[in-house]
């Protein structure tokens, strides 16, 4: 009988990855019986076959043996596909007369029992070796890449983002969910370890990006809608109201004094509800735009339609303020996008015994922040609810990190955080400051010096997570003050320490809204929620949708430094992809064999791209390959089987599956 | 003066594993040394050894020094260590766990009343079925330190007169559906 | 924990084909990997791009070649990586049971399952389980009983 | 409701908490709620027991929870923090430990199942879904003329293995008192543990840290504290005098059972709801509870 696949000549590469599979799986015994295989040439088993003498073997191999066909089997597709396929192009031959087994992360790394091992890596690469026959040439798509680009977030990760990538030449569009730019890092004083003033550094960036020509900022709005794939994303922009044209104002501010309300009334969400402002109001004075906002849900306008509205008449004939303003939906075209949606704090409520929202003089840090701020609620004086300075003072680290029962990951900037808040305080008040820690973490260029710094400073550091914060009182010395009752776990008693002010270093989560972002860039999140990056160390700001970028804390914790670093990644990653000026598509695209179509019509239902369209000449399906992703959801659903999908025939696929069922 | 070196053969890393593995006593490897047990135990600070440091010496493989401990015998089992630990460690069954050890191979502290009242608790329930205050603390004073009775008469005159003291002990009827006095097991 | 892993010789080994997204459940996988969560081999993985992509005739085919199982894993509802493949895949699921029903084989032996790319060990969990049940059910072609699926 | 919640007293609620089981039979009358207790029930195991074998321990737990499913009963109240932890926790433990499971397996003829179906709950928990401060509040009928009390929870019955309260700061006893109009003060050692057998053990360690709870309470105004468990009242109210011995600080606070405050604003009889049997505060439980004429003969 005739060998249908008479020509074809395989060799099969198995990988020790140092000792990562060989130690689980016979590398061995695993080549020897490839070289057993049908239409197999030549087996060889190597260390490291992605390092270059690895991937030169495969490239002398085919010159040498005139092998059609390579079978690699090492570690995930996702981390070396590409590599051996570019080995193969470099070797003449096509890219994808290739197929790759994973017995590394699916073989050696989860089983324990090296004969089980080996045999499952066994049938792997006799489905693989079974599959390969069946390959075709294919040539990979281009799409062109729309040079502007979308950043969602508006806090230091996205302003930086958006400036590297505007003073490139590429047009950005920044949108932030709330009135100004800024984030987080407008509500901190100083800074760690250099402690240099957070708005000195921060504002001049805040005032570039406003006045920067190739930057579209839209604050106070949110993407609703995306569609499209890398290149060609479409982005719908919902802008809320402010009700105050952002043109027409000149940012005089007059307005806010006009308002009706003589006293603010309404609790400050910039000050952390610590101080109060009016309902037409902007959040902080170098906010960025300088237009103000009125909030409809405590305007009298707006409640009760009975306002003198003194606004508008202190407007006068600028007319910059309109009531009546509605919602505004804005439709764009980018060929990337980088994600730097950032955090939020964890809400200390949470654990009863910390007292926070119980007792007036438990904060949380992002409040002392604000207190200690020049331009914070008491102009930079630390005083307690009660207007009393706090003579001593407790900052309790790991409040909701490191506990299963709450965050179980290390929020990595409240051990710095809490040193520069303890300096600070310290330096406002003269108060005694005490440190209660699990472990000092000061991993980062000046942090340890930071430390040692705070140690001269007398404050105390005490190792031993507080277990509860309290008024009973014990000793006299106690009366009316918040009692810590924590182990000094090197002294190796337990202390009660009398205070007046407990500050809780709340840790860092994802913000509330993050599965409606991720769901709508499809992307994904790691389990404690954070956006998921394309590979721990190797791609840390992109993700697994092609043209997505992460920047900031939205990918996990990570302190200013860090966030400006990623930030700038993220946009050289978009940069890249950019001046290319195209995106190569992987051929795995449906197609339909107009011989066999009966027109049913069942595949163009299937597709959500709605690449399928129907010929009516013919009277039979066309798939659009630019498209296509290649989900092969059509393929799967076609009655007559005329749909088929490059790299994922059915004849390769049901030769996979005999393959790993031959020795069943 | 006692030496405060401790060598390395002292340590029994295969006992250590052997705790770990009753039930209730997982993630003891897991414990970061954080004292929130301790902040959080009442009693902590009549210990000799504060429950974070008895769960370093288990792990460590210190078994004499943590089953010969006070610590184990004055954790009162209100579990507040259990729910404030950020591994949700339950201490307080793996304390259970070491006194249960201590009392079966003799190392508790002598004339030490807990453990005595706990053997006491122990044979009145298996032959009763239920407990006697009155009974139990008396057995309790005569084995441990016949003296406390002098102090307790006060009280003792108070229950009698609020009719709250029973002399006469309850019992369960059906004493053969008990369950046999096992062998105290599990330690390995 | 390893070794309730070691296989003893003489009991039997279910075989399981898995057909996984690439990009929640074949991510997964590889994450159960680099976590180093350790599961029995009796799974081997067949990567296809989509749940969506995996036809009936796949899992006949592997019911036919001697698989004692068959896994398909995809992404979570509103997850998927081509919006709505999962869906597509989960109502090709219902109507393959009923055939498979039809056909004398018990409906356990074909399971489908959302597992992210963030859930490496619901892969373990998963796939434990189903040996675990397929342990119970015994071999698919029990010695004498023809395999009504030879033909496919 | 189908059958009678079952009742399982324990070995104090016969002894020296008595006072709790007749508030607890009186409130449930009052309520109409149907209350039977377990027959011939045995001793939990409590903590004594599981510190010397636990596997028995637990096996007690199973007679127990094996009669209450002979008895057919859904519901087995356990008004004993320490009863009521250890039966739950029997539960947990047969579902989590295989090995735990085997050894109680004779009981419940076998099938666990039925032991873990059995939901063992609180009087407090009770009350608080079943009843409810609402409809509470509409059967009261005596208005309260007492001073402000001190709710205490006492450790074991809010934690781990109960769900008859958060854990961490529990609520309900004051929500049903509030609903009964009595005033509750806020304080912070609600859960903190009185000691529980060490008083008879370690009696100055056990006494010493009933005294910080009488302190703290009576420094946040309370003129009473309010209890859920009969080893917390008996700990707070037998040791009074020697703590005034000790310290020279005299309390004589009444510690109640919130049984028989909620049964007095039911209209239950002092009597009846075990009011005389207190040790401590005796003059104002009588001014607080005995109708005028028995006041007299009510503090002995």
């Amino acid at each position: 009988m005739s060998d249908p696949h008479g020509a074809v000549r395989i060799g099969v590469y198995t990988c020790h990855c140092g000792s990562n599979i060989a130690a689980t799986v016979d590398v061995k015994a695993l080549a020897q019986f490839a070289a057993t295989l049908p239409r197999v040439v030549l087996s060889r088993d190597y260390k490291y076959m992605c390092s270059d003498p690895g991937q030169e073997l495969i490239r002398q191999d085919i010159r040498d043996h005139d092998l059609n066909r390579i079978v690699v089997a090492s570690c995930s597709p996702h981390l070396h596909e590409h590599t051996f396929r570019t080995a193969l192009k470099v070797g003449g031959l096509n890219p994808y007369y290739f197929h790759m087994v994973n017995i590394r992360e699916q073989a050696s790394w989860v089983h324990v029992d090296k004969a089980q091992a080996t045999r499952k890596a066994q049938d792997l690469v006799c489905a693989a070796v079974r599959r390969v026959a069946f390959h075709q040439p294919l040539e990979r798509g281009r799409v062109a890449i729309h040079p502007d680009v979308l950043v969602l977030g508006g806090g230091i990760a996205g302003i930086h983002a958006a400036l590297t990538l505007a003073n490139a030449g590429k047009h950005v569009f920044l949108v932030e969910k709330e009135p100004t730019i800024g984030g987080h890092m407008a509500k901190f004083d100083k800074t760690f370890p250099t402690l240099d003033c957070a708005a000195c550094i921060l504002t001049p960036k805040m005032s570039a990006v406003r006045s920067h020509p190739n930057i579209t900022l839209w604050t106070y709005s949110e993407v609703t809608r995306v569609d499209g794939y890398v290149g060609n994303y479409k982005a719908t922009v919902l802008r809320h109201p402010r009700y105050i044209d952002e043109d027409l104002c000149a940012g005089c501010l007059e307005c806010l004094d006009a308002c009706v309300y003589k006293q603010a009334k309404v609790p400050d969400e910039f000050n952390m509800r610590l101080s109060k402002r009016k309902p037409i109001y902007i959040p902080f004075p170098q906010a960025v735009p300088q237009v103000p906002v009125i909030d409809p849900e405590t305007c009298i306008q707006f409640k009760s339609g009975k306002c003198k509205k003194t606004c508008i008449e202190a407007c006068g004939d600028r007319h910059a303020i309109n009531l009546r303003a509605e919602p505004e939906i804005e439709e764009i075209e980018v060929g990337t996008v980088i994600l730097a949606t950032g955090f939020q704090t964890f809400d200390a409520a949470r654990i009863p015994y910390y007292g926070y929202g119980k007792y007036p003089n438990v904060y949380t840090a992002l409040e002392v922040e604000r207190l200690v701020n020049a331009s914070g609620p008491t102009g930079g004086e630390v005083i307690l609810r009660d207007g009393r300075k706090p003579q001593t003072v407790a900052i309790v680290h790991c409040v909701g990190s490191r506990d299963e029962n709450t965050h179980r990951w290390c929020s990595r900037v409240c051990c710095m955080y809490s040193l520069k808040l303890a300096h600070l305080v310290k330096e406002h008040t003269g108060a005694e400051i005490f440190n209660f820690y699990i472990d000092m973490r000061t991993p980062g260029k000046g942090f340890e010096e930071f430390y040692q710094k705070l140690l001269n400073e007398r404050v105390h550091f005490i190792r031993g997570r507080v277990a509860e914060v309290t008024d009973w009182e014990l000793d006299p010395g106690e009366e009316g003050k918040l009692v810590i009752r924590a182990e000094d776990t090197l002294a190796g008693f337990v202390r009660r320490i009398p205070v007046d002010m407990v500050v809780l270093a709340t840790g860092l989560e994802p913000r509330a809204d993050a599965p409606e972002v991720r769901r709508l860039f499809n992307i994904s999140c790691a389990s404690e929620g954070f956006f998921l990056e394309r590979h721990p160390k190797l791609a840390p700001v992109n993700t697994f949708t092609d043209g997505i970028f992460l920047a900031g804390c939205c990918q996990g914790p990570k302190d200013i430094p860090d966030t400006v670093a990623q930030a700038g990644a993220a946009a050289a990653e978009a940069l890249a992809l950019i001046d290319a000026g195209y995106v190569e598509t992987e051929p795995n695209t449906a197609h339909v064999e107009e011989a066999v179509c009966c027109g049913c019509k069942t595949c163009i239902s299937m597709c959500p791209y709605r690449a399928i369209s129907f010929v009516n000449e013919i009277h039979k399906s066309r798939v659009n390959e630019v498209l296509c992703k290649g989900c092969g959801t059509c393929v799967a659903a076609c009655p007559s089987g005329a749909v088929r999908q490059h790299l994922f025939e059915d004849d390769e696929i049901f030769a996979e599956i005999e393959g790993v069922l031959s020795n069943a | 003066m006692q030496r405060e070196l401790k060598f390395q053969r002292e340590a029994d890393a295969e006992w250590a594993r052997r705790v770990s593995q009753r039930p209730g006593c997982e993630g003891l490897f897991s414990c970061l040394q954080c004292g929130t047990c301790s902040g959080a135990c009442p009693l902590s600070i009549y210990m000799d050894f504060t429950p974070r440091r008895i769960i370093a010496l288990v792990r460590e493989g210190f078994r004499t020094d943590a089953l010969r401990s006070k610590t184990i015998w004055l954790c009162a089992s209100c579990y507040s260590c259990a729910v404030h630990c950020p591994r949700q460690i339950h201490i307080t069954d793996v304390m259970y766990s070491l006194k249960r050890e201590a009392i079966q191979h003799r190392l508790y502290p002598a004339r030490f009343p807990v453990p005595v009242l706990a053997q006491e608790f122990y044979r009145m329930v298996g032959r009763r079925g239920r407990s006697s205050e009155f009974w139990l603390v008396l057995r309790m004073a005569l084995r441990s330190n016949p003296l406390v009775l002098l102090g307790m008469f006060r009280t003792g005159w108070d229950l009698v007169r609020t009719g709250r003291l029973k002399l006469r002990g309850e019992r369960v009827r059906d004493i053969a559906s008990l369950p046999r006095e096992l062998a105290p097991r599990e330690v390995a | 924990m390893p070794e309730d892993l070691k296989p003893r010789p003489d009991e039997f080994e279910p075989r399981i084909v898995a057909f996984f997204c690439n990009w929640c459940t074949y991510l997964a996988a590889d994450l159960a990997g680099t976590s180093r969560i350790k599961y029995a081999a009796n799974a081997e993985v067949v990567r296809v791009m989509c749940s969506g992509r995996v036809d009936v005739q796949f899992i006949l085919k592997a019911f036919a070649k001697g698989a004692d199982g068959v896994l398909i894993g995809g992404c979570h509802p509103g997850d998927c990586h081509y919006q709505e493949g999962n869906y597509k895949a989960l109502r090709r699921f219902r109507l393959v049971q009923r055939l498979i029903r039809q056909m004398g084989i018990e409906e356990e032996r074909l399971r489908l399952e959302w597992i992210s790319a963030a859930e490496g060990d619901r892969v373990r969990v998963v796939i434990e389980d189903m040996v675990k049940n397929l342990k119970r059910l015994g071999p698919l072609r029990k010695p004498g009983q023809p395999n009504l699926l030879e033909v496919a | 409701m189908a059958s009678a919640y079952g009742y399982f007293p324990g070995c104090s609620l016969k002894g020296t908490g008595v006072a709790y089981e007749e508030s607890l039979l009186e409130l449930f009358r009052l309520l109409d709620l149907p209350l039977a207790e377990l027959q011939d029930w045995n001793c939990c195991g409590a903590t004594s027991y599981m510190s010397i074998d636990e596997s028995s321990a637990f096996q007690l737990s199973a007679r127990n929870l094996a009669l209450a499913h002979k008895a057919s009963h859904a519901d087995l109240l356990a008004p004993c923090s320490a009863c009521y932890l250890v039966l739950r926790k029997a539960q947990d433990y047969m579902q989590k430990y295989p090995q735990v499971a085997r050894e109680m397996g004779s009981w419940g003829n076998g099938n666990l199942r039925v032991l873990n179906q059995i939901r063992v709950r609180h009087p407090l928990e009770v009350l608080f879904t079943d009843v409810g401060p609402d409809r509470l509040r509409q059967k009261i009928v005596r208005h309260w003329h007492g001073g402000s009390v001190a709710c205490y929870y006492g450790c074991q019955m809010v934690r781990p293995y109960g769900e008859a309260d958060r854990d961490h700061d529990p609520v309900r006893m004051d929500e049903l008192l509030e609903a009964a109009g009595v005033p509750t003060v806020d304080w912070s050692l609600k859960t903190k543990c009185c000691g529980g057998s060490l008083t008879g053990t370690a009696h100055q360690v056990g006494v010493r840290l009933n005294y910080i709870l009488l302190k703290e309470a009576a420094r946040k105004g309370a003129q009473a504290i309010v209890t859920v468990c009969p080893l917390c009242q008996y700990n707070l109210d037998a040791y009074q005098s020697e703590i005034r011995r000790d310290t020279g600080q005299r309390f004589d606070m009444p510690v109640l059972y919130f049984t028989q405050i909620l049964g007095w604003a039911l209209g239950g009889d002092y009597k009846s709801l075990g009011f005389p049997r207190a040790v401590a505060g005796r003059k104002t439980i009588a001014q607080w509870f005995a109708p005028a004429r028995t006041e007299k003969e009510a503090y002995v």
